[in-house]
C-alpha cells in the first residue's frame, strides 16, 4: 500500500512478523508490540532491514487523524503530516508576499480596495487572533486584483486574503 | 467567609481560582461567552452565567454584565484571575460600589500603580532603585538632553503601555526623533495616551520579580522571588524560583526593597514587583508593579508551600495573613512551562483547533493547571495559553531533568503547541546555567521548521493500517459493544 | 548510576520508580504476567520481558525467571517496590550472586529483622521499646506465666508472621489454650513456622511508623513519622504525616529510637520501623522494621521534601546520602488515601472488572500515583490497589479538605471502589480529632449498603435517552466523523 | 419512556423544556444543560415539579453503560443500577448460606464431594481473590446436591458455586 504524507512517498504492506515499510531506497521492518484505538496509541519496534541487528527499543507513537491531517508523537516530538494523493504541493514559498494568512484569526480591518495602487510594505489588512495584531503587507509594488475577506471575518491559517497583480 | 464567587475569567486560572474556592467551602459562579459554551471552567463550576459574544468586548470584558451575572446568581465577591479586567481600577470601584468583595488590592492602589510613569516617580521617593531615566518630558529637545545625561542606548517606553507597545531602543542620538514620533503614534493608539518616559537601555536585562502579599490590616511580607527571564514577544514561557543569580543578601535586599513598594501604595493581597535585574552589575531597578495574581504564581505556591488564591480569597474575606516574613524559607526548585497553542517555528504565531488528544504528564512534583481537555476548541479569541506545566524538585538539575520529562508526556494534538520547543529550551546550555536574558529566545533560540522524522512518517503510515483501515476489525467488530467507551453512538453530540 | 534497571513489581509502584529512573536518566524493564500483558507499567517502560502466567508463583514472585530477565536485558540493577520479593532476603541475595545491584538494604539487614521474636530480641537488647513480652517460649505453662505477669488481656502472635495471620488476644487464661493451639496451627500453614511470642495487647493502639533513610556509607537518618492507624483487614488506608499524636519532644524521641534500631542490623537505603503507640499513655513500642520503600512513602515525600525513589536509586549506586538530620523539617501535612478496587459495604471484598471510565483529580498539592487507566482490566491475581491519592496542604484541616474534595473529583466505573467509603472516613469527627485506632474501622465504622440516591436514578433514566438510545443523533451521526475519536473504527482493538 | 433499574420504576419522556421524570408518585423536572458522549458526562438542572422553585444547583452526572449495568457519579457518589425488565430481582438474601462466590475470584480448593454430608458451618470450599482467601461455608447441615466449580477455576461475584439440600 502506498501512502504519500507531505512529500514523503511510504510503500508500507504486512508481512509475516509484523510490517515492511519502504521509504526511498531504505527498507524498515516494523514489529508491532500492541495498538489502543482509545489512545490512538501503538508501541513499535522498527529497525532497517539489512542493517545490523540493534537493540531495538520499543518506541510508543501516538497518532490523531483528523481529515488527511495526521499528528504523531513519538517520544516527545510532535509533528503534523499531511496525507496527499501524490501530486506535487503547493509550496508555501509560491505564497510569499504575506498574502494568505500566516495564523488563524479574525480580520480586523481591509486598509484597500479593489484596483488600488499598492506600494511594497504598504499595510493591506490586519489580522487578530489571540490578543496578538499581524498586518498583511503587500510583497512588491502593484494593484490590488481581489479582496477575499471582509472586516470581522474569521480566517484560516493559509486562507487566501487578497490578491495582488503587477 | 463568601458563601458564593463569581470568578470573571476562563481558562486554567479560572479552574484554579475555583478549586481553591471548593476547597475553602464556596460555591462557585463561571461566566462565559458564545465560543466558550463548552469550555472547562463552565463544566468545573457549580453554576455558569452567558456574558455575551465571543470577543473579550462583549464578554470578559464587560464591566456591567460581570457585575449584573455576579448580583442575579448572589455571588458576595468576584474574583478577576489575571488579565482582562484584573488590574482595571475602574472595574474594582465598580465591584465594590455594588456592594461586593473584590478579591484584589484596593482600587487606589491599582491605579497608583497602573501608570509607569507616574509609580516611576513613587518608587523613587521611597527610595527603591529605578532604571536611570526622566518622566514628564514633552519636547524632543528634553528627551534629546535627558538621552545625553543618560547615556546611549537608551529606551522610550509608553507611560500608559504594556506588552512591548510604544517601546523604542534607541543606539545614538540621530534616532531619537524618529523613535518618539512612531513610540507616540503607537502608543496613543494603543493606549490613547501620547505620554512617553526615558530610561537607560539595559540589553543584557534579567527579568525578576518578587511575590508580595498583605493583608487589610497592615501585614505585609514577600515571597521570594520569580525568574522570569525566558521570553518571546515580550511575554514570559518559563518562570522558575529560586534565580540562579540571587545571593541569600541580594534576595533579602531585593525582597525589601518590594515590600517597601508595595507598602508606599498601601497594597494588600497578592502583588508582584517586577525588576530588571542586570547580571552584569547585580543591580536591580523598579519596572512595574502588577497588581493581581500573576500567571506564574505556582512555582512560588510550590517552593514557600503557601497557596496563594486561597490566602487571596481569606484576605478579601477580611482574614489576617497570620504569617511573619521569617516564617517562610524557599524549598527546593520550581519551574513553569506554559503550554501554548502556537507554532514556535512560524514566529510563535497562534494555532487553533480542537483538541484531538491531549495527555497530561503525571507524577511526584509534577503540576498541571489547565484550561483544556480532550475535545475542547481552542478558538482565536483568547490568550494561546492551554495549560501550565509545573514542576518541583530537590534542587534546580532535577527540577530540569523532571521538566524534560513532563514535557515529553505532555501530548496535545489538534493545535501546534510549544512542547517540542520548550524541551529545546530546558535543554540548551545558556537556559542551564542562567544565562538567559529576556531577548534570549528571539536572539539565539528561535525555531525552524524542521522535517518530520522517519520514525514519525513511519508511524503515521502504520496508522493508515492498524488504526484507520484496518478493514477487517472494522466490520468484526461493528455490531460488538466497544468495551472502553461508555456509549454506543459516536461521541461530540451536545443537547 | 546504572543505565538500566528492572522494575519486579506491577502497577503504581512500578510507574512510580520508572518515573524516578526516566528523571535520571536511567532505562527502564518492566515485567509482567499473563494478566498484566497490557497494563499500565508495560506501556510506561522502555522494554518489557513476559515472566508466566498470571498467578504470582509463576511470575513476580518466580525469582529465577526475575534475574534471567535483568540479565538477559542488560539490566545493572533490579528494583523490588513493595510486596511480592520485596523483603525477601534470598532474593536480595540471589540479585547479588547474578551480579546485578539491588535497589534496597543487604539480604543480612532484611533477614535480622525478618523474623518477629528475633527482631524482638535484637531491639530490646539495643534500648529500643518493644511491648512487654516473650519470645521463644513453647510449653504452654510457659505461655500461662508469662501472660499472669504481663497481664491480661494479652497477645498471641506468630514469630514469622504478618498480615494478622496467627494472632489472637486473649482475655483471660481459661481462653489461652485454646487461642495458643489454633494461632501455631495457623501459624503453621501460613508460615511453615508455628513459633509463637507472647505480649501485652494494648487496646487503642495507633499505628505510628519513622521513615530511615541511610547510604551505604554509614550515613542514616530519619524522615519523621507517618500514622497509619486508620486500617481495615489489617491493612492500611489512609496515611498522614504529621501524627497529631506527637509532640515534637516525642517525635525526636522516636525518631531516634528508630534510627537506633536501623543501626542495629547496619541498614542502608529507605526503611520503615513500625511502632505502636499508646495514645493514653504516649508510650511507643517496637513492632517491626520494613525492609523496603513503603507504599505510603509519598506522603513522606511531601512533607520532608525529598524524593526517596531517587534517592534508593542514587545510593544503590554507590551515592552518599548528603544530608544531616538537621536538613530535613517537616512542612505543611500530606494525607493519603489508597483508592481500592473494593466493596466497602460488603466487607471490603475485592471487586474486579475493566474501567469503563477512569478519571483522576487533579490541582495544587494533589498528586495521584496510580497503575490503571481507562479501559485496563483489575484482575482476582493481585492487590486491589488501583492508585494512591496524595494530597498535601499548608496544614491538617486543609488537607482534608483537599482530600474530600479531590475524592469527590476521583471517577472510576467498572468496579467498585472505595472512593465513597474514604469520603465518609475522612468527614468522621473521629478522623478529625485524631482519635482514629487500628480497630476503629471495624468497630466504628463499618459501612452499609445504601439505596441508590434519586438523582442517580434519574441521571440513570436520562443516560437511556440522551446517551445510549438517541436513535435520532446515532443514525444522523452514522457517517459523520466522531471529532472525539482519532479513528473511526470501534475503540478496543489489540494487535 | 418506561424504565427501571434495580427495583426503581422511572417514567421518563422529553418535554418542552427538557424531561420529565416520574418516580412513584413524585414528578421531576430535568433541565440537561450538556452531554458529553466523550466522558459520559451530563450537566442536569433537577426539580421537583410543585415544589416551590429552588435555586436550582447544576449536577454533573458521570454514567457509564456496560450491558445492562449503570455506573452512575454525581458529586462523588457512585451507584451501581442494573438495568432490568421489571420482574421481581432475585434477592440477594435467598442466596444466604454462601453458597455463592461473595467476590470474583478463584477457587483454591474445593473441600467436599457430591453426596457429601456436611455440618453447618464446615468450609466447602476456599475463594482467592487479590491477596484474601474466603471460606465458603454451609449455612446448614445437609448433603452437597451439587459442585458446579473445580479448583483453579476463575469465578465471578455471585456465581453459584454448590448446592446443598437438607
Amino acid at each position: 500500500m502506498k501512502i504519500i504524507f507531505n512529500a514523503h512517498a511510504v510503500e508500507i504492506n504486512k508481512s509475516t512478523d509484523g510490517y515492511l515499510a519502504e521509504v526511498g531506497e531504505r527498507r524498515y521492518r516494523i514489529e508491532v508490540l500492541s495498538v489502543d484505538k482509545t489512545s490512538g496509541r501503538m508501541d513499535l519496534k522498527i529497525s532497517a532491514v539489512g542493517a545490523p541487528a540493534l537493540e531495538a527499543l520499543v518506541q510508543s507513537a501516538y497518532v490523531s487523524a483528523d481529515g488527511a491531517k495526521r499528528w504523531v508523537t513519538i517520544n516527545g516530538q510532535t509533528s503534523l503530516l499531511t496525507k496527499t494523493s501524490g501530486a506535487k504541493q503547493r509550496s508555501r514559498q509560491e505564497n510569499a508576499g504575506g498574502l494568505t494568512a500566516p495564523m488563524p484569526g479574525q480580520v480586523r480591518g481591509v486598509a484597500v480596495s479593489v484596483g488600488e495602487a499598492v506600494k511594497k510594505g504598504q499595510t493591506l489588512l490586519t489580522l487578530e487572533a489571540m490578543k496578538m495584531e499581524i498586518r498583511i503587507q503587500a510583497a512588491y509594488d502593484g494593484k490590488v486584483k481581489s479582496i477575499h475577506v471582509a472586516p470581522g471575518q474569521t480566517v484560516e491559517r493559509e486562507q487566501n486574503l487578497i490578491e495582488l497583480e503587477v | 467567609m463568601f458563601t458564593k464567587i463569581l470568578i470573571a475569567n476562563r481558562g486554567e486560572i479560572a479552574i484554579r481560582i475555583m478549586r481553591a474556592c471548593k476547597e475553602l467551602g464556596v460555591r462557585t459562579v463561571a461566566v462565559y461567552s458564545d465560543a466558550d459554551q463548552n469550555a472547562l471552567h463552565v463544566e468545573f463550576a457549580d453554576e455558569a452565567v452567558h456574558l455575551g459574544a465571543s470577543a473579550p468586548k462583549a464578554s470578559y470584558l464587560n464591566v456591567d454584565k460581570l457585575i449584573q451575572a455576579a448580583l442575579q446568581t448572589k455571588a458576595d465577591a468576584i474574583h478577576p484571575g489575571y488579565g482582562f479586567l484584573s488590574e482595571n481600577a475602574a472595574f474594582a470601584a465598580a465591584v465594590e460600589s455594588a456592594n461586593l468583595k473584590f478579591i484584589g488590592p484596593s482600587a487606589d492602589s491599582i491605579r497608583a500603580m497602573g501608570d509607569k510613569a507616574e509609580s516611576k516617580i513613587l518608587m523613587k521617593k521611597a527610595g527603591v532603585p529605578t532604571v536611570p531615566g526622566f518622566e514628564g518630558l514633552e519636547a524632543e529637545a528634553e528627551f534629546k538632553k535627558a538621552a545625553q545625561e543618560i547615556g546611549y542606548p537608551v529606551l522610550i517606553k509608553a507611560s500608559a503601555g504594556g506588552g512591548g507597545k510604544g517601546m523604542r531602543v534607541v543606539n545614538q542620538a540621530s534616532e531619537l526623533k524618529e523613535a518618539l514620533d512612531s513610540a507616540s503614534y503607537e502608543a496613543l493608539n494603543a493606549f490613547g495616551d501620547q505620554r512617553l518616559l526615558i530610561e537607560k537601555y539595559i540589553a543584557e536585562a534579567h527579568h525578576i520579580e518578587i511575590q508580595v502579599f498583605g493583608d487589610e490590616h497592615g501585614n505585609l511580607i514577600h515571597l521570594f522571588e520569580r525568574e522570569c527571564s525566558v521570553q518571546r514577544r515580550h511575554q514570559k514561557i518559563i518562570e522558575e524560583t529560586p534565580s540562579v543569580l540571587l545571593t541569600p543578601e541580594l534576595r533579602a535586599q531585593i525582597g525589601a526593597a518590594a515590600v517597601t513598594a508595595a507598602k508606599t501604595v498601601n497594597y494588600y493581597n497578592a502583588g508582584t514587583i517586577e525588576f530588571i535585574f542586570d547580571a552584569h552589575t547585580a543591580q536591580y531597578y523598579f519596572l512595574e508593579m502588577n497588581t493581581r495574581l500573576q500567571v506564574e504564581h505556582p512555582v512560588t505556591e510550590l517552593v514557600a508551600g503557601i497557596d496563594l488564591v486561597q490566602w487571596q480569597i481569606k484576605i478579601a474575606a477580611g482574614e489576617k495573613f497570620p504569617f511573619a516574613q521569617a516564617d517562610f524559607r524557599q524549598r527546593g526548585h520550581a519551574i513553569e512551562c506554559r503550554v501554548y497553542a502556537e507554532d514556535s517555528a512560524n514566529g510563535f504565531l497562534p494555532s487553533t483547533g480542537k483538541l484531538l488528544q491531549y495527555i497530561e504528564p503525571r507524577g511526584l512534583g509534577v503540576r498541571v493547571d489547565s484550561g483544556f481537555a480532550k475535545g475542547k476548541e481552542v478558538t482565536h479569541f483568547y490568550d494561546p495559553l492551554l495549560a501550565k506545566l509545573i514542576v518541583s524538585a530537590e534542587n534546580r538539575a532535577a527540577a530540569i531533568q523532571k521538566m524534560q520529562n513532563a514535557l515529553k508526556e505532555f501530548i496535545v494534538h489538534g493545535v501546534t503547541t510549544n512542547l517540542d520547543f520548550m524541551q529545546t529550551v530546558i535543554a540548551h546550555a545558556d537556559f542551564r546555567d542562567g544565562k538567559a536574558t529576556t531577548n534570549w529566545v528571539e536572539n539565539v533560540l528561535l525555531a525552524k521548521e524542521s522535517e518530520p522524522a522517519l520514525e514519525h512518517i513511519l508511524a503515521a503510515a502504520l496508522a493508515e493500517l492498524t488504526l484507520v483501515n484496518a478493514s477487517a476489525v472494522r466490520s468484526e467488530s461493528k455490531n460488538e459493544t466497544d468495551p472502553y467507551s461508555p456509549w454506543k453512538t459516536p461521541n461530540g453530540f451536545r443537547n
